[in-house]
């Protein structure tokens, strides 16, 4: 597991704390992806004809946005050291969902995109109380929840789609404001912000901290431990919900095969950003700020990537070396600083 | 007398094991040619194969890491393995050795980085998953090799006794080396004793590094194994061979009783794991299901199968409080 | 005629994924680029097989500066959004091999007309079965929209023998090599004796499916599989299955090419032109399809080259109108 | 010559100077307490012997060669055996598996020869008087007894130099005893033996030379202990003498019980258990290890099925399901276990000592700050000089010691009506254990109901009202605390051993 020293939002308050505070900055997973997003996005801006141009920044800017909206969703369950492998199914089914709504019940988008948001939580609610009341571990009750989530989605929309929305939808996905930012990515920040206050200023956020650190502990605390985990996966699946009509507003349809079968696709993006950002897959530690990170680390890296016109079939190899290299990297810096006393 | 009642339904195997055998007697009483030889021969064919990837992920498993690499491992040593053969003429004996070779290097080099890196697991079998499928396409350009030679495909096709398949032979092996393994050999013990406390193991004077290393070559061993037993049974060098293979080889060890954060693993219900995934899988077919509800039939089943065995824990338990 | 082309018409050629369908568009791209002096003619492979990483490439090509695009369609819904941004960009893009859902910003789609190609296959099938029996009908991934096309096409073309010909079974979902291998075989271990024929309207099911007829050598069952593995084509050869329903994959690649270029340099399609409409959309052109028997295998590469050559004569006076 | 000599040893943590220029050396045929508050470095001084930390500058000799142990496997192969003072231990292997794990086969691929290693490991459970079946898995153990196992492991390792850290802090003073022996022999053996312990009666009891620390500096560098008495240890330890205040036995408070149980039975075992708890009371909870104390604590807890009895909680008939129902009836609990139950060690020391009173101190919509929680435990950290950089240094970084004061404080600041505590000393120095004993009762004094479950007899004595005695799951009697040890440790053990005979 990474070592990721502690959440950089922890004020750097009275006098003991400063010195700490800097190095243990220094030494952070964040501090490290931001240093090597800023290198490669330096690298790629310098090289690459394109890299910067207003439609590159924008598709990269949103692309951001829905990844680290993915990644939020599996790390909310992730702070409880499971997993949701139906996140996918989950976006996709509130996408649908939503779909129905806007395109033929005629909902508002005002009420129809909170009915989803809460629909995703509901999904969550499912296989939240079942993995507590049965004791059988995230994975596989996950892993039957997705089949049966998008199964039965598959069904009643016998894989269509819905593409008559309201025009404002798709408008979303194009929208650009502050020059060649996407409103996604607005978004996402916005939900960042939200959620870095949550786990750190909310009795609920520190009680999934702690339920996920060591559930017994916790539970010998006072915290009712089932419940604070069922409250994780309602939360995974509120933010799957998001994920899935932001995809939808980029899609400008409700697409049953936006996330690939059985919402698979999310599944890679869904755990490399918070693991690359510094959340423990163990559970008791999150890192919002991380996941965002993670995302742009992996975004910027593949945009470059393809604008570097690597052998076709040569992309994957080249990004896992990327990656690969990256990681150590920033395991070089941390060895470098520690042994220079730095820290 | 109760007690070892409880002694035997303690163990991991007893759930999974009672499952399959209440599944396979209600399939047949209703379609009888599921007991038909060619149909066993099937299901053996395909149990043969996910029980060695899975076992491929169990070793992963019982040291408290995964291995995302696995099916990356498995298509590149399966290409690989008919590419030498159909492009060098290389004779199917010496194949399988360079095989073997690959997917143990691939593995040890990702377990070599895990371990003296100390950076999670997850990232470097992830960043190996994308090297090694990268250079599967980049060899084959996503076009199947087909210079797959006759004896080979019979190894894939052909009975060893009735109805059981040439195929279960390595899963044999492969099974009783991994449970000989994990019950009786020092680097199993060691793997398990990772597992299941790190830092006791480090402070007992286990050698981390090393075992580290030995169970990711393992595990691109036993995935090597797999990706030439799927040419085998495919008959052909298909470049997507393993990118299917993540969910299922978690799903079962995990159905079989292994814990994910490591340390404890149970290969005859790693066994019994894959024998529910393949009998839910036929069934699905036999009983024509409308193919739009395919996917709520086989989570539902899921669900059961899981459900069966938490009962009988819940049970053992029971028994035990009152012991 | 090249002497009038632009180099500054830049092609990409992009799949869905990595799948074998579609190799002949790399040579189909450089010949076109060579023989009507365009600027590029590159095949751009998405490096998985997921709507999310097709639109990312497609939107690197953009602004890597090319402007007209041959896009298989990674959703027929979902790629729309990405080729109006491509036409906001002042690019072209014409849906290929698959089609983009009405309404679409792609100029028109070229490609097999899937629904009717299962609907011909299924035909031939019956044809083979002497007119009566039982079809299982095999195919790809339900999320894809053309599966229900091809499952409405088949159970269509059984429905006009007024119940001589009865669809049994559908099995979908199976586009990975090892999952269609273990449901073909577990179902035809069950009920090889209740079925008559095989359609299979996807590549991998079709591969798998000729290869389970060879491994039971059973040639009393009919069967009609899809596009030119080489596997297929040797089972036909060898009498195990009747014969495959061709697509034009390098046609397209060529045509395609050849229709943007022209229309980038001054030619507008007709409004009134000969559209054929399918499910999707009604600005259709069908880029062939052949069915191949053993009489036809060794030959079926000049046949589908004189459909090629006719597309291509016909096309800017039966289409565009140019300066 | 000297067996081990660690020569100006520093070393810093981020924010702590763990160790300050520490020498110490350590003979064979002796053995050396190495001794100091809670955190003044003595663990971190054996992990740098061990090869667990590297030191920052100064040298460690063996036998006068110079050495430099990069991990812990070349500190064993060199000849060190060390007990450390977290328990260490594979909990789902077993005690033999446990004790031999470095010694499992020759190379990676050998076969592990069951038989022979359960007899080698049922040697040395048999030399430390443990009687439990090697093929046993830890995980079944007790506390003590897992402690016994992580001593067994040590010495069959049968090294020159024996490294113990705090070993005695969960074990009765009888097990402690069986220590005791071993390491005379041992010592007389000439095995040059390194002993870490909060108690000065066991130091004086075994100890031949000593060493103190204080803040991470050498406070005395291996003295001989003849010469010194407690209080000069004691002076060495902290910079001052300590005042011991003997407690005057409290007046009984004649208020209703605030807990009650009656003919209480559980499916953990418990049978016909009858006590009450009053406000203001310190009721002692006194067994021999395994009594089930823990265990009664954990089942009134609502942890294990009620199966017969009654609870009452201030006069009202309850049933209590869950912890968090326990706590909303005012009743909180600090675990024997701090690693396991008592603290989350990924999180800072400010997260564990505010969980319990996050939701009191949360305003309407849930927030909450961190600020507010500081001023609210602060002043109980503060009281039991809990020693950390900051209030974000992640809990598991302190020394054991100020862990066990965190998971001690956090309920302390809860403000229970009844709060059970279970061993709360285990690996606190003198010092701060007078500090917690004064807190517990301003505690009472205060009102709360106190139960306290101590094997520390001493202890008992000084700070409960009344003991009661449990063996075997039963409770097999009451005795007052005159704070005589002599009477009430007689008392106590008579009800014990008296059950034994009949
Ligand atoms: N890994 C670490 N990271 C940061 N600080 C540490 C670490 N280990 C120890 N410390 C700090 O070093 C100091 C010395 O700790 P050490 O564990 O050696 O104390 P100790 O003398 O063993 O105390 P105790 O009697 O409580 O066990 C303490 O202030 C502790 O917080
Ligand atoms: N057969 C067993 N199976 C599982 N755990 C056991 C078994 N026997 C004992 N234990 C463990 O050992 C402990 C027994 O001690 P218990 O807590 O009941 O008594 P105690 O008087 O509190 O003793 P201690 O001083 O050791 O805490 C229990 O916590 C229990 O977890
Ligand atoms: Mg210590
Ligand atoms: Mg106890």
């Amino acid at each position: 597991m990474t070592d990721a020293t502690s959440n950089i939002l922890d004020e750097a308050t009275p006098e003991h704390r400063r010195g700490s505070g800097l190095m243990r900055l220094a030494l952070s997973n964040e501090f490290g992806l931001a240093l090597l997003i800023a290198l490669a996005f330096g690298i790629f801006a310098m090289t690459l004809p394109g890299f910067t141009s207003p439609f590159s920044l924008f598709t990269i800017g949103r692309q951001i946005g829905i990844d680290t909206m993915i990644g939020l969703a599996m790390m909310a369950v992730i702070v409880t050291g499971g997993l949701d492998l139906s996140v996918g199914a989950i976006g996709v089914c509130a996408a649908m969902v939503f779909g129905y709504l806007a395109q033929i019940a005629g909902v508002p988008l005002p009420l129809a995109i909170p009915l989803a948001i809460a629909f995703g939580s509901v999904l969550g609610f499912i296989n939240g109380y079942v993995v507590v009341r049965s004791g059988v571990h995230s994975f596989i009750i996950t892993l039957a929840s997705m089949s049966i989530f998008f199964g039965i989605m598959i069904f009643l929309t016998q894989a269509q789609s819905f593409n008559a929305l309201p025009l404002a939808v798709p408008a979303m996905g194009k929208l650009r404001v502050g020059g060649p930012i996407s409103i996604l990515l607005i978004i996402t920040l916005v939900v960042c912000a939200a959620l870095s206050i949550f786990y750190r200023y909310t009795t609920l956020g520190r009680q999934m901290l702690a339920a996920g650190a060591n559930a017994r502990a916790a539970e010998l605390s006072g915290i009712r431990t089932g419940r604070i985990i069922i409250a994780c996966h309602m939360l995974t699946g509120g933010l799957a919900a998001l994920a899935g009509l932001m995809l939808t507003a980029r899609t400008g349809a409700a697409v049953p095969s936006m996330a690939g079968h059985l919402g698979q696709d999310w599944l890679l993006p869904a755990f490399l950003a918070p693991v690359l950002g510094g959340t423990l897959l163990s559970g008791g530690r999150v890192s919002v700020i991380g996941t965002l990170l993670g995302a742009a680390f992996v975004t910027i890296m593949t945009s470059g990537l393809l604008l570097m016109r690597v052998g076709e079939f040569w992309i994957l190899a080249c990004l896992g070396l990327m990656l690969l290299l990256a990681v150590l990297a920033d395991r070089l810096r941390h060895q470098v600083l520690r042994a220079r006393g730095m820290i | 007398m109760a007690l070892s009642f409880t002694r035997i339904f303690d163990n991991d195997w007893v759930g999974p094991g009672l499952v399959s055998l209440a599944a396979i007697i209600g399939i047949s009483i209703f379609q009888p040619s599921f007991l038909s030889p060619f149909n066993i021969f099937v299901l053996l064919s395909a149990i043969a194969v996910n029980m060695v990837i899975a076992l491929g992920q169990l070793v992963i498993i019982g040291i408290g890491q995964m291995n995302l690499a696995l099916g990356a491992f498995g298509g590149l040593v399966a290409i690989s393995f008919v590419a030498v053969m159909e492009l060098y003429g290389v004779p199917p004996f010496v194949a399988v050795i360079i095989g073997f070779a690959i997917g143990t290097l691939a593995g040890g080099a990702s377990g070599f980085v895990i371990a003296r890196t100390g950076i999670s697991a997850f990232i470097i079998t992830l960043a190996g998953l994308q090297i090694f499928k990268g250079i599967n396409l980049g060899i084959t350009e996503a076009q199947p090799f087909y210079g797959v030679p006759q004896s080979v495909k019979d190894f894939g096709n052909l009975s060893m006794l009735g109805p059981i398949p040439w195929l279960v032979l390595p899963m044999l092996i492969a099974s009783i080396g991994m449970w000989y393994l994990f019950t009786r050999l020092r680097i199993g013990r060691y793997i398990l004793a990772i597992g299941g406390n790190r830092t006791a193991a480090e402070l007992s004077g286990i050698n981390v590094t090393a075992t580290v290393i030995w169970a990711h070559a393992i595990s691109g061993l036993l995935a090597a194994t797999a990706g030439m037993m799927l040419v085998a049974r495919l008959q052909i060098g298909q470049p997507t061979i393993g990118d299917d293979w993540l969910i299922s080889s978690f799903a079962a060890p995990v159905i079989g009783g292994a814990v994910l954060a490591g340390g404890h693993v149970s290969v005859a219900g790693t066994f019994f794991g894959v024998v529910i995934i393949a009998i839910i899988t036929q069934a699905l077919v036999l009983f024509a299901i409308d193919p739009f509800v395919v996917q709520i039939v086989l989570g539902g089943l899921i669900l059961w199968a899981v459900g069966i065995n938490r009962l009988r824990e819940l049970r053992v338990a029971k028994l035990n409080e009152r012991a | 005629s090249p002497a009038l082309a632009d180099p500054g018409t830049k092609v990409a050629l992009v799949p869905g994924g990595p799948h074998p369908y579609f190799a002949a568009w790399e040579q189909a791209g450089k010949d076109a680029m060579k023989d009507f002096n365009l600027g590029a003619g590159d095949y751009r492979v998405p490096q998985k097989w997921e709507l999310a990483q097709q639109s990312t490439l497609l939107e690197s090509l953009l602004t890597q500066g090319y402007n007209s695009f041959l896009i298989f369609p990674g959703d027929a819904v979902g790629t729309n959004a990405t080729v109006s941004e491509i036409v906001d960009n002042g690019g072209q893009a014409i849906a290929t091999a698959g089609c983009l859902k009405d309404p679409t910003p792609a100029l028109f789609c070229l490609g097999t007309d899937t629904g009717n190609s299962a609907y011909l296959g299924t035909k031939e099938l019956i044809k083979a079965m002497g007119g009566k029996g039982r079809i299982a009908h095999f195919t790809g991934f339900l999320v894809d929209p053309n599966t229900q096309l091809r499952i409405d096409a088949v159970q269509k073309a059984a429905d006009e023998t007024n119940g001589d010909v009865t669809v049994v079974q559908v099995i979908a979902d199976i586009d990975a090599p090892q999952p269609a291998e273990e449901k073909i075989n577990a179902y035809l271990a069950a009920h090889a004796a209740d079925v008559d024929g095989i359609v299979t309207t996807a590549w991998v099911p079709a591969v798998t499916a000729a290869n389970s007829l060879r491994k039971i050598g059973d040639k009393r069952i009919k069967m009609v599989g899809i596009d030119h593995d080489e596997v297929v084509l040797q089972a036909i050869k060898d009498g195990f299955v009747n014969g495959t329903m061709l697509q034009n994959p390098y046609g397209q690649g060529y045509l395609g090419s050849y229709v943007l270029d022209k229309l980038r340099t001054g030619c507008t399609l007709k409004a009134d032109a000969p559209w054929k409409s399918n499910a999707l959309t009604a600005k259709f052109v069908d880029s062939g399809t052949v069915f191949v028997d053993a009489a036809t295998a060794d030959t079926y590469v000049d046949a589908m080259r004189g459909i090629t050559k006719t597309l291509l004569a016909n096309f800017e006076k039966d289409f565009m109108a140019c300066k | 010559m000297s067996a081990l000599q660690v020569s100006h040893v520093s070393k810093a943590f981020p924010g702590v100077k763990a160790l300050d220029d520490v020498s110490m050396t350590l003979r064979g045929g002796s053995v050396h307490a190495l001794l100091g508050e809670n955190g003044a470095g003595k663990s971190t001084l054996i992990k740098i012997m061990t090869g667990i930390h590297k030191a920052d500058s100064g040298s460690i000799t063996m036998e006068g060669k110079p050495v430099r142990f990069g991990n812990p496997r070349q500190a064993a192969a060199g000849g060190l055996g060390v007990v450390h003072q977290e328990r260490n231990l594979v909990t789902r292997f077993s005690v033999s598996e446990n004790i031999m794990l470095d010694r499992l086969g020759k190379h990676s691929l050998s076969s592990v020869d069951y038989p022979a290693i359960a007899a080698e490991a049922a040697r040395w459970l048999k030399l430390l008087d443990l009687d439990v079946d090697p093929s046993t898995p830890v995980s079944r153990l007790s506390v003590a007894q897992m402690q016994l196992v992580e001593i067994g492991k040590a010495l069959s390792l049968q090294s020159r130099v024996l490294l113990l850290d705090e070993p005695t802090a969960s074990l009765t003073p009888s097990e402690a005893q069986v220590l005791f022996r071993i390491l005379r022999r041992l010592r007389d053996d000439g095995v040059a033996i390194g002993f870490v312990s909060h108690k000065l009666e066991e130091v004086f009891d075994i100890c031949d030379t000593v060493t103190v620390l204080r803040d991470g500096r050498n406070a005395c560098d291996s003295a001989g202990l003849k010469s010194l008495n407690r209080d000069d240890v004691v002076q060495m330890m902290i910079g001052r003498a300590e005042r011991i205040s003997k407690r005057a036995a409290r007046s009984k408070p004649a208020t209703a019980p605030y807990l009650e149980l009656q003919d209480y039975s559980s499916t953990a075992g418990h049978k016909d258990i009858s006590l009450a708890v009053r406000p203001g009371e310190i009721l002692g909870l006194y067994g021999l290890v395994g009594a089930g104390r823990s265990e009664l604590a954990k089942a009134v807890l609502g942890l294990s099925g009620q199966t017969g009895g009654e609870i009452r909680v201030a006069g009202r008939h309850v049933k209590i399901n869950s912890v968090a129902e326990a706590l909303a009836l005012g009743i909180g609990y600090v675990s024997e276990d701090r690693k396991a139950e008592g603290l989350i060690l990924l999180h800072s020391v400010l997260a564990n000592a505010g969980i319990t009173v996050w939701k009191r101190l949360a305003n309407a919509l849930g927030f909450l700050r961190d600020a507010t929680i500081a001023s609210h435990v602060g002043p109980v950290l503060k009281k039991l000089e809990v020693k950390t950089p900051s209030l974000d240094q992640t809990i598991g970084n302190l020394s054991g010691g100020n862990q066990q004061k965190v998971s001690v404080a956090k309920w302390i600041a809860a403000g229970v009506k009844l709060l059970i505590i279970d061993e709360p000393s285990v690996g606190i120095d003198i010092k701060t254990k007078a500090y917690l004993h004064d807190l517990i009762h301003e505690l009472a004094e205060s009102g709360t109901a106190v139960l306290l479950i101590t094997s520390d007899l001493t202890e008992m004595v000084d700070v409960a009202d009344r003991v009661a005695v449990m063996d075997g799951y039963r409770i097999q009697g009451l005795v007052e605390n005159d704070r005589n040890y002599e009477r009430v440790s007689t008392a106590i053990m008579g009800l014990i051993h008296g059950r034994k005979a009949a």
